[in-house]
């Protein structure tokens, strides 16, 4: 399917979507709440086979935070980009796709520890890089005194 | 009181060209008895013997430790496209000489909830092992520091004692790595033990004798490996297989396996107990090669082709000690060749290999080697 | 001496839990492994990473795009140049610059010696993992070629930094054509010494055979791409799919194995250094003439927007996704390193087999730290 | 047979260990810092007790070792004989090898000889 | 039978492969021609590094110790971290105008990761790498250089 179709697709399968043909890939803005059964239906959907997660950012937009997720079909080699962003900033919490894709089990973990999104229902949440005792480096208003030089 | 090995040389005569009178030490070791029994009472005498024999035999303890280090190293060496130690001395000779002394002077760490007795009597016990066993190997005629009448025997089970002190080692360290580097060490002696055994028991049909020095001068008109045709042939490869399994070197290195347990039972030990451990791995090659070339390389006994008189007349004129030295090492470089040359086994394929393929081998080996002594069909 | 306590309660109520890592030597970098026992057996793995975490993605958005290629450097340091690539490839279609034959082909060829290198330095490692030393020195011997005309070329062995965005830092070195060739011309007898000391070896089948099977459901579902993704049978090769400077022009087969063993994933690479040189051979005796780099502004500006780029590393796909505020500085930069998916596979292979088979899967995953920590 | 002068080579030996511990001990230098003297385990501190049951799954070999080293010395003194005995030996040591031979392809059949 | 024959014929290759990987490092014990290894602190004559080889940033001087550094600071504005520091003062050149030019051109090569955007983006070409590689010193504060040497000057037509 090429973009257009994908589009048309996506849409037939859950409304209220943001649909924007970007330069390389169609993008997809989902609201949290339908993450996980966007990106199941995805997933398993015939036309669809989003089999291979690619890609998984998470992402400070300043206000928001946010993950964007890489789709790719293996079968059908076509791609589209899923976001999906939460206004709360002291405790986000995003649906988890480790189920889906065993490999956002490790990405997800990251985007944890670095941006301080919380999985619901991820098996192993925790931080994968840093301790317990940092804050969350990749946040825009992250702010290091020592290991951070400012000019 | 040296040992009856005298009983078997000839006496020298005027037939016999003179080099093969000095080659046979039998006739020093008596003279030095001789002469030593005029001066003191025989306990005196025993008792001097004693510290001599046991003054040179550890020189030549630490000397081949030494020497095989330094071999070993400039072997694996030029197998990798290196050069090896060239600094210490003319082609760093003196580099293991070097090591030793640095070794010596570091520190012996006490790990930390180690059971310290056990700990320390270890490298006891490698040593001591691998010191007995090497007492009893015949290095030329009459260079003989004890000649039992069960010499191979002998020899096999002092020389796998040392595994206790491996297990010792890893099971005192406090250490998993270690530990699982005793276990591994466990199995696989108990597995090889066997083959060594058998494989020498396919020649000791041959020879009749379990005495080494019998042994060898059973070799004189030929050396077993060929005298015993295919037969002997596998056993030697078998043996070489095995032993060197035996002697935990490398394919066979699981219970020091680098790469997985870092260094296996020895991961604790530093410094000077390191040392004895890495010296008695060597000093066990070196007497597993010594035992492969008496018992199917003819020892000391030089090599000769059939009706060649002027060939045989020539490698006679080579001493002995010479001839023994030159197929050790021949034995030792083989399996360097094979260790720096292959993976590493996995521990259930060592057991494999052991159990579904060099004992049945083995089995069926001993059977035909023994109907071609029934039949009389070797040399 | 205090009286120890020996405990002595079944092994099934008691976890034997040995760290591997990350001070070990078959854990190239640091890399911890928590690897939980039962026996020799590997119960469950869990890798532990973060000890060399550099925070590049949070340092990218503080410095300029030309500035980003010498961190990238340092992610896979293994295949460093084909790193610089993916900033440089994303920048430059982000821009919409054309760029030149001769840098697409130089940059091709550079990347295909990148990988060999790579694939030299892991079969050298391997062996090593596999208990046979003399491989390491071999494999590093050759690599020290590669080495070589990388350092007459771009002034630096393993950090390269050739790439900039708009082409390349300096031109070819007048003598790089002849010492490619020369080394491909050595490197096709080598190559066959390598498969004669460890690829025939009866133990090395023994080790590798059937072990830390990976089906191509399970690679492509946990994102195992490179060679290791290709041994299970997905076919993931960007340079294929998605072709980047001169690939399109080049032939070469895609290797496919459907194994999924250790054993496949070391043919697979194997067979990858037999194509990277066929390709080297494609394009080494025709390089077209041009500037090696085409004329950027002093201060490069990406327009607003995202942009995402793959390139196929000697690890597997490398995606770089810069979000772009307009600003000379990127306002995220997510390196999507193939590391990182190898490494999570790892307990899901490994776990079954042996401690010595946990080393080999993890050799045959070709993993590199800094990549995954980033 | 001067089989005490293994006495002498036991003592040689301990002794030689034992003199070169005491003098590395002597010259060699004592660390304070006490992380030095944790057991090695890739820079981590050891988790757990060390020294817990191990299952390393070779009781069964253990066993069959037992049985054929037991017959491996049996079979020395054997083969020291069997040149003189003949026949007589041949036949022996076929019917002897038959038995164990079958015990090892019981062993084998039965999935025994494989690692647990 | 088959599997017997099977067993043996397991047997042969296996020893056949394991003879061929003998075979390889044999013939490279016996042949000490091709060995790699350099005798590096003894072969430092002969050493030659190549002449891109990124050793470390110098500022090269001619034989009247005139460099060709502005003191414009666009390398220290490129380096990615923070390795160059320029100290800058005014000066009075001959024709009585006031100008800019380096009191200290700062090299820290701790920090260096020799990505040569500085030599690069350098308008004048003041700066280039030297082949020099042996940067092991006992003090951290010995890898603080200054590039331009004391007393020079800028070299006469670079602006």
């Amino acid at each position: 399917m090429d973009k257009i179709q994908l589009g048309e697709f996506i849409k037939s399968l859950a409304s209220d979507l943001e649909i924007k043909e970007g330069k390389q890939y169609l993008e997809v803005t989902v609201p949290p709440s339908m993450l996980y059964q966007l990106a199941r239906q995805l997933r398993e959907k015939e036309e669809a086979q989003f089999d291979f997660l690619f890609c998984l950012s998470g992402v400070d937009y300043g206000s928001d935070l946010g993950v964007v997720y890489h789709l790719r079909s293996t079968i059908y080699d076509h791609v589209v980009v899923l976001k999906t962003r939460t206004s709360d900033r002291e405790h986000p919490q995003l649906d988890s796709v480790a189920d889906i894709w065993l490999t956002a089990n490790f990405h997800e973990r990251e985007v944890f520890d670095l941006l301080g999104i919380k999985f619901k229902n991820h098996p192993d949440l925790r931080r994968l890089f840093l301790d317990n005792s940092w804050g969350f480096p990749l946040r825009k208003d992250y702010v290091d005194d020592i290991n951070i030089v400012y000019k | 009181m040296l040992p009856d090995i005298v009983a078997l040389t000839t006496s020298p005569s005027l037939s016999v060209p003179w080099w093969k009178v000095v080659y046979d030490f039998s006739s020093l070791t008596e003279w030095i008895d001789a002469s030593l029994h005029n001066y003191m009472s025989p306990f005196w005498t025993t008792i001097t013997e004693m510290l001599i024999i046991g003054v040179l035999i550890l020189l030549f303890y630490a000397v081949i430790g030494l020497f095989l280090v330094y071999a070993e190293r400039k072997v694996c060496a030029f197998m990798q496209n290196r050069l090896g130690p060239n600094r210490v001395g003319p082609f760093g000779i003196f580099q293991t000489i070097a090591d030793l002394f640095k070794l010596l002077f570091k520190e012996l760490i006490p790990i930390k909830n180690a059971d310290g007795f056990l700990f320390n009597l270890a490298p006891f016990i490698v040593i001591i092992a691998s010191f007995m066993a090497i007492a009893a190997i015949p290095f030329a005629k009459g260079l003989h520091a004890i000649d039992l009448n069960i010499g191979v025997l002998y020899v096999m089970a002092v020389s796998a004692m040392g595994v206790i002190g491996v297990l010792l080692a890893g099971w005192s360290s406090n250490n998993k790595y270690s530990l699982i580097g005793a276990m591994r060490s466990g199995a696989q002696i108990v597995s090889y033990e066997l083959s060594v055994g058998l494989s020498i028991i396919t020649i000791i049909i041959l020879a009749g004798s379990m005495q080494l020095s019998v042994i060898v001068e059973a070799q004189r008109d030929g050396w077993f490996i060929f005298k015993g045709h295919i037969p002997a042939f596998i056993a030697f490869i078998v043996f070489l297989i095995s032993s060197t399994a035996e002697t935990n070197r490398g394919p066979f290195d699981l219970a020091e396996a680098e790469s997985e347990l870092t260094a296996g039972y020895h991961t604790e030990y530093s410094g000077i107990k390191f040392a004895f451990f890495f010296l008695a791995e060597y000093i066990n090659m070196f007497i597993v090669a010594s035992i492969a070339a008496t018992v199917f390389l003819g020892g000391w006994m030089p090599f000769h082709v059939g009706h060649w008189v002027g060939f045989n007349y020539i490698m006679d004129f080579i001493p002995p000690f010479i001839w023994y030295i030159g197929k050790t090492f021949f034995v030792i470089f083989l399996m360097m060749w094979f260790k720096w040359t292959f993976p590493r086994l996995r521990i259930d394929q060592l057991l494999t290999l052991e159990w579904k393929y060099l004992l049945p081998i083995n089995l069926v080996n001993v059977l035909i080697m023994a109907f071609i002594v029934l039949m009389g069909w070797h040399f | 001496m205090e009286e120890k306590e020996i405990i002595t309660t079944p092994d099934e109520e008691q976890e034997y839990v040995i760290n591997m890592g990350p001070q070990h030597p078959s854990t190239h970098g640091v890399l911890r492994l928590l690897v939980s026992l039962k026996g020799e057996k590997v119960k469950s793995i869990q890798p532990h990473v973060g000890y060399i975490h550099s925070g590049i993605e949070k340092m990218c958005e503080s410095i300029t795009y030309p500035q980003i290629i010498h961190l990238t450097d340092r992610m896979d340091y293994i295949s460093a140049h084909i790193n610089n690539e993916a900033v440089c490839l994303n920048v430059e279609k982000a821009l919409e610059i054309d760029i030149p034959d001769r840098i697409k082909v130089i940059r091709t060829i550079m990347s295909e010696l990148t990988r060999l290198q790579s694939h030299q330095l892991w079969w050298a490692c391997f062996g090593m993992d596999l208990g046979g030393l003399t491989c390491f020195f071999y494999g590093l011997r050759d690599r020290e070629k590669i080495l070589d005309i990388f350092e007459e070329t771009c002034g630096g062995r393993m950090i390269v930094s050739y790439n900039c965005p708009g082409g390349l830092m300096y031109d070819i070195h007048p003598n790089f054509q002849k010492r490619v060739k020369d080394f491909i011309k050595y490197f096709r007898k080598i190559l066959p010494e390598y498969d004669q000391l460890l690829t025939g070896n009866v133990i090395f089948h023994e080790r590798s055979r059937g072990i830390g099977k990976l089906t191509k459901e399970d690679a492509i579902s946990f994102g195992v791409t490179g060679p290791t993704g290709r041994a299970s049978g997905f076919s993931c090769d960007v340079r294929k799919h998605e072709p980047y400077s001169a690939y399109d022009r080049v032939q070469f087969k895609e290797i496919l194995h459907t194994e999924g063993d250790t054993f496949a994933r070391y043919i697979a690479r194997i067979d990858e250094m037999w194509e990277s040189m066929n390709i080297i051979e494609q394009l080494i005796d025709n390089i077209p003439e041009g500037p090696f780099a085409v004329k950027m502004k002093p201060v490069i500006k990406l327009p607003e927007g995202e942009y995402y780029q793959r390139v196929e590393t000697a690890r597997g796909e490398l995606g770089v996704y810069i979000i772009s505020d307009g600003n000379k500085n990127p306002y995220r930069v997510k390196f999507r390193s193939p590391n990182f998916s190898n490494l999570s596979v790892l307990n899901h292979i490994a776990s079954g087999f042996k401690i010595a088979d946990l080393v080999a899967i993890g050799g045959s995953l070709d993993l590199i730290i800094p990549d995954i920590d980033r | 047979m001067n089989n005490e002068w293994l006495i002498l080579f036991f003592l040689v030996g301990a002794i030689f260990v034992g003199v070169v511990l005491i003098f590395s001990g002597i010259v060699a230098p004592k660390s304070t810092n006490p992380q030095k003297f944790d057991p090695y385990e890739c820079g981590i501190p050891t988790e757990g007790v060390t020294w817990l049951q191990f299952n390393v799954g070779y009781y069964l070999f253990a066993i069959l070792f037992l049985v054929f080293d037991v017959e491996t010395v049996l079979v020395f003194p054997w083969a020291v004989v069997m040149k003189e005995t003949g026949m007589a030996a041949f036949i022996e040591i076929i019917i002897f090898f038959f038995i164990l031979g079958l015990g090892l392809l019981y062993a084998w059949k039965k999935h025994a000889l494989i690692w647990e | 039978m088959r599997s017997i024959i099977n067993y043996l014929k397991e047997i042969i290759f296996g020893v056949w492969s394991l003879l061929k990987g003998m075979k390889v490092t044999g013939s490279y014990f016996f042949r000490p021609g091709t060995i790699v290894t350099q005798k590096y602190p003894s072969n430092r004559k002969d050493l030659v590094m190549f002449d891109r080889f990124k050793g470390e940033v110098v500022m090269p001087h001619n034989e009247k110790n005139e460099h060709k550094c502005t003191g414009c600071g666009i390398c220290e504005l490129n380096c990615p971290n923070g390795t160059i520091e320029i100290i800058s003062k005014t000066i009075i050149t001959e024709d009585g105008k006031k100008k800019k030019a380096i009191d200290k051109h700062i090299y820290r090569l701790s920090m260096c990761t020799f990505c040569a955007l500085c030599v690069k983006t350098c308008p004048s070409n003041a700066l280039a790498f030297s082949q020099k590689f042996e940067h092991a010193v006992f003090n951290r504060a010995l890898l603080i250089k200054t590039l331009n040497k004391p007393g020079s000057q800028l070299m006469k037509g670079v602006e």
